[in-house]
């Protein structure tokens, strides 16, 4: 081929880069490995997260559910996973009817008019409806009230650090754990009010009555959810009053896989629709009235309005999206109810169970869901350390690795993956651990 | 026979209704376990205003096999790189090998929560180290980021840091001078709208007609003295190097500025030259893109932000460091990297922050590393070696029959135009939609928007000389059709299940999701 | 909309040559660890005359893009039973788990040498004792063997066991009089293959006109002195229960033969009736049909036989057992079985013989099991409710349209004719043709071989109602076509990539491999 | 649905099933697990195969060998691995052509010239070419010369025990572990010879002097080949003279699988086409001259020859077969040579080393390929059960198992999976067994 282009070696093909600028040497990579090399240097690698195939109460924004076999064959399908985004829709309808009923899952269980075809995660979604906010109400305060998740916090600051958004925090009530009342924080310059629920501390807020504040300044509501589950039993976001709901979607069939790629879920007002980020499918048909899919209102996006446009994202997480589709379909409206009831008793049991604990308490009292906070009689770090030396436990999250002045609690996730007996052994090893 | 591979056949295809119109109540596709602790009533849990009181009604009630088939089904409308070649320019649709599909899914990996323990992780932090090392090497940039989900994130990222670093250096005064951000026209979307978001007024540099930046242009609005930076893709979005690219770099630094340089075209480059030697200060890549990790039909992606010395602090936090260790970034990184301590590092009080939770998109980056490794130093750049040498060709193939705007001789990609099938009538969307017919997915489009016209061609190192060849005889077949027959192209696709499809009444009235039938309409 | 639904669309298909027309020299899809030990001259290590000197001449050069291309190219060519209701009578297509999929791949089990000694295979050893006692219990039979490899292989195991038994009771004189097996006029081609392997004749017993096996006939043949045995199908091929079953075993037990039902029907019985209880002595069954481990376009199958404890000692060796326990074969056996210990039995000097090296086909019995435990004791009866219930729902809808030549109500399958439509000249393979255009893998045709133009249809568990409901209007459909536009179903099918092919003409030349064009003439 | 067919109850369905012989009773197997349960459940099976992870050199007619990952991914396609025998061709082409390429394949690699669709594995192939040397030849006698696979023996031993056939043993060599000179067995009435090669012992047997041999008395020479990677390095059995070939297929990327499903390749001369078993594709055209691929010569097959077939088989290995032809696609022309190369080498690497150890020899000195017997100073199986439990090491086949007489022979087995690493662990497992 080379010749037939009239070139004599592969260095020609490069001639329009200057010559130093052509690297004269190697890569100093590896040289290539076979599939068994390769194989057995990543299963080496793997052999070193001694803390994957523990038993786990770990959640605070990821959580360790069951994942129909189902779902993984079918994002394997060649298919579905080396496509690309469903430009050319009289060869991408797989893709599209896909996502169009991701979309309609997301408005049914958010209780919302309208959803995207996701959002590269939970916190990326939540700062991208802070955007929205702004946009929609051109105002520019945002009042993030109670526990959100830490990391959502960073993301959301750092994604408005140009925007001219001000950001302000409305405090956790010390007994409760949910949001402290923020009203006086809001006022007519408030875009938005935004809050998560089941916040970080596992503790359910009360969307409904914050919708009404937020709504009685002219402020949207925002709600995150981070645990997706939640929506098979909780009052709907929507159905309280939200204008934006965001939500991470790695609940819904996806591994943890060290904290990607999952998905954001992001869904909002009909009368907002044009002011969504990201991609969106619609119906459509073609001349002979055959019913298809396509991207539409394109013009909200970069391709077309560049920096005008709603936001910056273009590839997002279409196989994720499918994934969860995939799971909510499998599922099915029952299994979505059972799967979340069975969280709740059994995040209940396990809370009854270490409350009776000498020196343990659960220290907040607001409605959970699967998750809770447990205060120990000694440092969390340590005693979950013991745990999982011990025990083989991963026995939740020390709230130290975000907040240093509560050196003694962790949160404790539970769900339909962790047994009885599982539940058992926690409380037994923490009992063993403060003897 | 030769004719019967090169287009497409028809065959039987099945319908499939939304699943929402599969729904029968009473079917499920699950089982749990049985709940095995003592089941409390609800009430004595949460109180009634709390829960959901719509009993979840409209999600689908169906079996398993019912998914299977939904799914199956759906699946076998879509064109997929799996099927044959996938040219879409600026894209870079190379195969996604199935081994890099099993790393991913090694249980260690697959299965490890992100808020681990780092001492209890040290395998996953691992990979991420010798991926930020590997792509260092490959980019001369020593200071890597893997937190960005997707190239736009890592845009948003980059330019950022760039902000943050001009806040830095010239302090809240000085910097609230530099607020714009220069673009070529021909640049991608994501370009303006990441500058936007971090504050920044575009302006826009004219290429020249020989498809490259325009360095009077430049010059000139350098001289302004309010230029925070420079956003430049290379090769640009025609496919073409900017040979300039050493001066451009220098006439930005000299008005103060940066030089973000939009990495997804990296195919064209990987082992051949690095960004960090032309000048560039911070860049983003695609995993998704050059480093093969799939599409999946809209992402996920992972678009890692790399930038010198001197930008370093300000990437997001966490970093993921090797502790103790002096070890330069240009180092090599063996496979199999654990004996040292990995631990994150959040210590960087200039960080622009996080943009993302957790650590990005980790999965991709298993993926990426696994390429990397699986090609080898010399495999990635033979790899690019062949990306270019396939442009090449299909080049050379299409220029008796189409209009090539730009005589230099393209690198990865190439972009020809409509303009000699204009004539009859016959538009750069009929010859995609036509291409369909053939039994290849069109090119990218209408796109860089500079181009009127624009077919922009992206085969790949992917794609063999049978496959090229094939392409090629395609496109020309079409531009004699355009001639011959310009009904024909102007219906296209004859052989899809669904014709074209009317995008603007969609978008006047559109209809985002499924909704119950009324009573009244439901058929009785 | 209804109708979209109903029957396929055309959409796009790519072409494929053949893999060897695809090859090119010097390309190549695999890569290996370098040899890590001194290399030795081939010519030290084999003598030359025992080496290949075709240097593999042939075998195809191509990349793994190429291969996973040309594989994914070409399953778009299949239908299956992922993409709809595949009612193959006698087939028992259903539903192939997923989950079923994952366990044969558990590295424990899929990484396991077949000749590991017993106590470091005790996990893979209980498999196959629980899978025994399982269907010991399904079928109330209590010796059961696993190794044979298909329905037909089991056959053959099932009839050397009777001969072997009628061997061992008669004495060598004795037996030698009894070399006729009795086979109905309904039977698979199997049974006399089976039966003719194991040096039987066969007499072939007439059907009544009801659809069931004619006790006169049978009496009469059972008269004559030299049976050996009758192998019946139960419910029979024409989806009808031999109602008469335990009569017709007296008849044959009073002869001195043995009653061999062929179990391919299951899927009728399983948790309603056992043969065991019926008076049978051996049978086989089709995991692969009744137990859903997938037909794989053709196989692997795994074909267990079953018997009374009288015929126990005639099984093939080695039996795999339980050491030391004396616990009855009905008794289930929980999915943890492992605490015991499992070995091989050799010890059984009356035994046939071995029929396949090794176990059988393992990872068969592996995906039974799962099959069996996911079902549940009640599932499976209800699996068995749901396939017959779905079989007489189609039998009552197609019977306004199509011939329906026995009366009886089916049990999991029903057969039509095309005696209705042949007035029009058309026939059973064009119906079975155009429904095809329907998005339906066609039924079994022309089997029973006693039913002239027999169409078999078997639903399976596996279907909705929506999808019954289909399948009955698109038959109907082409009852009508049949009569308003016959020649519609005469050049069925419309919509695939290739229309019929001329079977004829390749079995009177037949071209059963590639080979390379000559060189003269080979294009240039 | 019931009630539209008048039935009352789903129990009126089996009417015509006589009440005594309905089961009144549930069935006594175990309840419905879910996916969670049941997958515990087997991998706790699974964890009970101690051997499955092991180091290991035991091959004796299955192999370990690299399987490319793209093998899995094809066969697990719904299209190939759902859909049944391809009775209509024009809605089964993937099927059809993918097994005209294996028959493709399966005549380059054993040199013949023509192979059917597979039959169940190798040891059934084999007794099946026995019996169609029986209608070839119209003769009787069957003559099996050197060390065949014993349990390939017991196979053919109980296929033809009613056809009427004398099998009869010429027996092996003790010096150089071949076939002895079966010159003396043959005769007018000889069917067929059969050898295998490599035979059980790893020997390369002379199969051209055995199709002389064979032919000088009109008998025909069937070869069988358990290891079928040999045949990417050895002469073809066509090559040598075979009339019928036959093989496990299992080498080209099947698991082990604890001994199946595997699949036997069976390949003979063009004249004898007719009298195969099994089925046969072969090319056809439709009306407008396109290429297809059907099942044909269905004559000799008992759903339309019924007692009167070459074979009673009918589902054979259809999804292995594929399996079979993308692993030989995949690996290619170049690839087979080279892991036939990889193993000859190593296996002689490890030879040599052996035979150095005290104590220790390698007994059998005719050419092999990657299979030799060893002599120990001790009982075999004891040395093998100690390396297991010591080293983690399956050190090979003790002879025992088959042959009551070999008390200290091992039959050793190496693949390019083996490491020099591993093979001088062995060595190492050898020596300190032997202290
Ligand atoms: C030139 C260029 N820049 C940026 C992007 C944005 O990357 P992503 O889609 O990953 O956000 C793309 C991808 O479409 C691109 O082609
Ligand atoms: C009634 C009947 N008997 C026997 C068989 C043979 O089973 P197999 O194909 O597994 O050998 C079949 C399968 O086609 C059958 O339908």
């Amino acid at each position: 081929m080379l010749h037939q282009l009239g070139l004599n070696s592969a260095a020609e093909l490069f001639d329009s880069i200057p010559t130093d600028l052509r690297l004269s040497r190697d890569l100093n990579t590896t040289a290539a490995l076979s599939e068994i090399e390769l194989l057995a240097g990543f299963e080496k690698l793997a052999a070193g997260n001694k803390a994957a195939q523990r038993t786990s109460f770990l959640g605070a924004g990821a959580y360790q559910h069951y994942i129909p076999t189902i779902v993984d064959h079918i994002i394997s399908r060649s298919e579905f996973f080396t496509a690309y985004t469903p430009y050319q829709p009289e060869i991408s309808q797989g893709t599209l009817q896909a996502i169009f009923e991701f979309q309609t899952l997301v408005c049914q269980l958010t209780g919302m008019e309208v959803a995207n075809a996701s959002m590269y995660d939970g916190s990326t979604a939540l700062a991208e409806a802070v955007l929205m906010a702004e946009r929609v109400t051109k105002r520019s305060k945002v009042v993030a009230c109670g526990a959100i998740h830490p990391e959502y916090l960073d993301v959301i600051t750092t994604y408005v650090q140009h925007a001219g958004i001000e950001l302000v925090h409305a405090p956790v009530d010390a007994q409760t754990g949910q949001a402290s009342d923020p009203t006086l924080l809001l006022d007519n310059k408030t875009a938005a009010l935004v809050v998560q629920s089941p916040n970080f501390f596992g503790c359910i807020e009360d969307v409904a009555a914050l919708a009404d504040k937020a709504h009685s300044v002219g402020a949207l509501l925002i709600v995150a959810v981070t645990e997706a589950i939640s929506l098979g039993l909780l009052k709907s976001p929507g159905a309280c009053g939200a204008d934006i709901a965001v939500a991470e979607g790695q609940s819904f069939g996806v591994p943890l896989s060290f904290g990607g790629p999952y998905v954001g879920l992001f869904a909002t007002r009909e009368k907002y629709a044009r002011q969504i980020p990201g991609r969106l499918v619609g119906e459509a048909f073609d001349k002979d009235g055959r019913r298809g899919f396509v991207l539409t209102l394109a013009t909200r996006e970069q391709h077309i309005r560049r920096e005008k446009a709603t936001s910056n994202i273009c590839t997002n997480e279409g196989l994720i999206a499918l994934a969860a589709t995939v799971y909510l379909e499998t599922m099915g409206r029952r299994g979505l109810q059972e799967v979340a009831a069975q969280c709740a008793q059994k995040s209940a049991y396990a809370a009854r169970r270490i409350a009776e604990l000498a020196g343990f308490s659960i220290p907040l009292t607001a409605p959970r869901f699967n998750e809770f906070v447990v205060r120990a009689p000694l440092a969390a770090k340590e005693l979950l350390s013991c745990l999982a030396s011990d025990g083989n436990i991963t026995g939740g999250l020390p709230l130290s690795r975000y907040f240093p002045d509560r050196p003694n609690e962790f949160l404790v996730c539970v769900t339909e993956m962790n047994s009885r007996a599982q539940i058992d052994s926690l409380v037994e090893g923490l009992t063993q651990a403060t003897k | 026979m030769k004719s019967d591979i090169t287009k497409v056949t028809s065959h039987i295809n099945p319908n499939e209704a939304l699943i929402f119109e599969r729904s029968q109540p009473g079917r499920i596709g699950y089982r749990l376990p049985p709940l095995d602790v003592d089941e409390q009533p609800l009430a004595d849990l949460l109180p009634q205003n709390f829960l959901r009181n719509d009993d979840l009604e409209g999600v689908p009630e169906v079996s398993e096999v019912d998914v299977i088939r939904h799914f199956v089904r759906m699946s076998t409308w879509n064109y997929s790189i799996d099927q044959g070649m996938y040219p879409l320019g600026s894209c870079t649709m190379k195969y996604n090998s199935r081994l890099n599909e099993k790393v991913a899914r090694i249980p260690g990996f697959a299965g490890l929560h992100p808020l681990t323990e780092p001492a209890d992780a040290q395998g996953a932090l691992a990979v991420i180290y010798n991926l930020q090392q590997d792509l260092a090497e490959i980019t001369g940039l020593p200071g890597i980021s893997l937190q960005p989900a997707a190239g736009a994130h890592g845009e948003m990222t980059g330019v950022m840091i760039i902000r943050a670093y001009i806040d830095a250096r010239d302090g809240e005064g000085g910097s609230a001078k530099r607020r714009t951000m220069l673009i070529p026209d021909s640049a991608h979307g994501t370009n303006p709208a990441s500058a936007h978001l971090s504050g920044f007024s575009v302006k826009t540099i004219r290429s020249t007609s020989e498809g490259l930046t325009d360095l009077e242009h430049l010059r000139e609005l350098c001289a302004v003295g309010d230029v925070a930076g420079l956003m430049l893709t290379n090769p640009n979005t025609l496919g073409l190097f900017e040979r300039n690219i050493q001066e451009i770099c220098r006439i930005v630094h000299d008005a103060g500025g940066l030089v973000y340089m939009d990495g997804a075209n990296m195919n064209a480059l990987v082992g051949v030259a690095r960004p960090g030697d032309m000048g560039v200060d911070v860049i983003h890549l695609n995993l998704h893109k050059t480093f093969s990790t799939p599409h999946g039909g809209g992402g996920p992606g992972c678009g890692p932000c790399c930038c010198t010395k001197e930008l370093e602090p300000f990437l997001p936090v966490p970093r993921i460091v090797r502790s103790g260790t002096g070890i330069p970034a240009g180092e090599s990184s063996s496979a199999t990297e654990t004996a040292a301590d990995f631990k994150l590092d959040f210590n960087h009080p200039q960080s622009i922050g996080r943009v993302k939770a957790f650590f990005g998109n980790y999965g991709m980056m298993l993926r990426a590393l696994a390429y990397i490794q699986t090609h080898g130093n010399d495999g990635l750049r033979e790899a690019t070696e062949a990306a270019v040498l396939n442009a090449r060709y299909i080049a050379q193939g299409l220029t008796s029959d189409f209009e090539k705007p730009y005589n230099n001789p393209p690198m990865h990609e190439v972009v020809f135009t409509d303009k000699r099938q204009t004539r009859k009538g016959v538009h750069t969307l009929d010859i995609a939609k036509r291409l369909i017919d053939y039994g290849f997915h069109p090119m990218t489009i209408y796109f860089p928007l500079i181009v009127p016209g624009a077919m922009l061609i992206e085969p790949t190192e992917s794609v063999g000389r049978q496959e090229l060849d094939q392409f090629v005889e395609a496109m020309r077949s079409i531009a004699r059709e355009a001639i011959e027959d310009p009904e024909l192209v102007l219906n296209a696709p004859h052989t899809t299940r669904i014709g074209r499809l009317d995008e603007a009444a969609a978008a006047r009235k559109p209809v985002l999701r499924w909704k119950p039938k009324r009573k009244a309409d439901a058929a009785p």
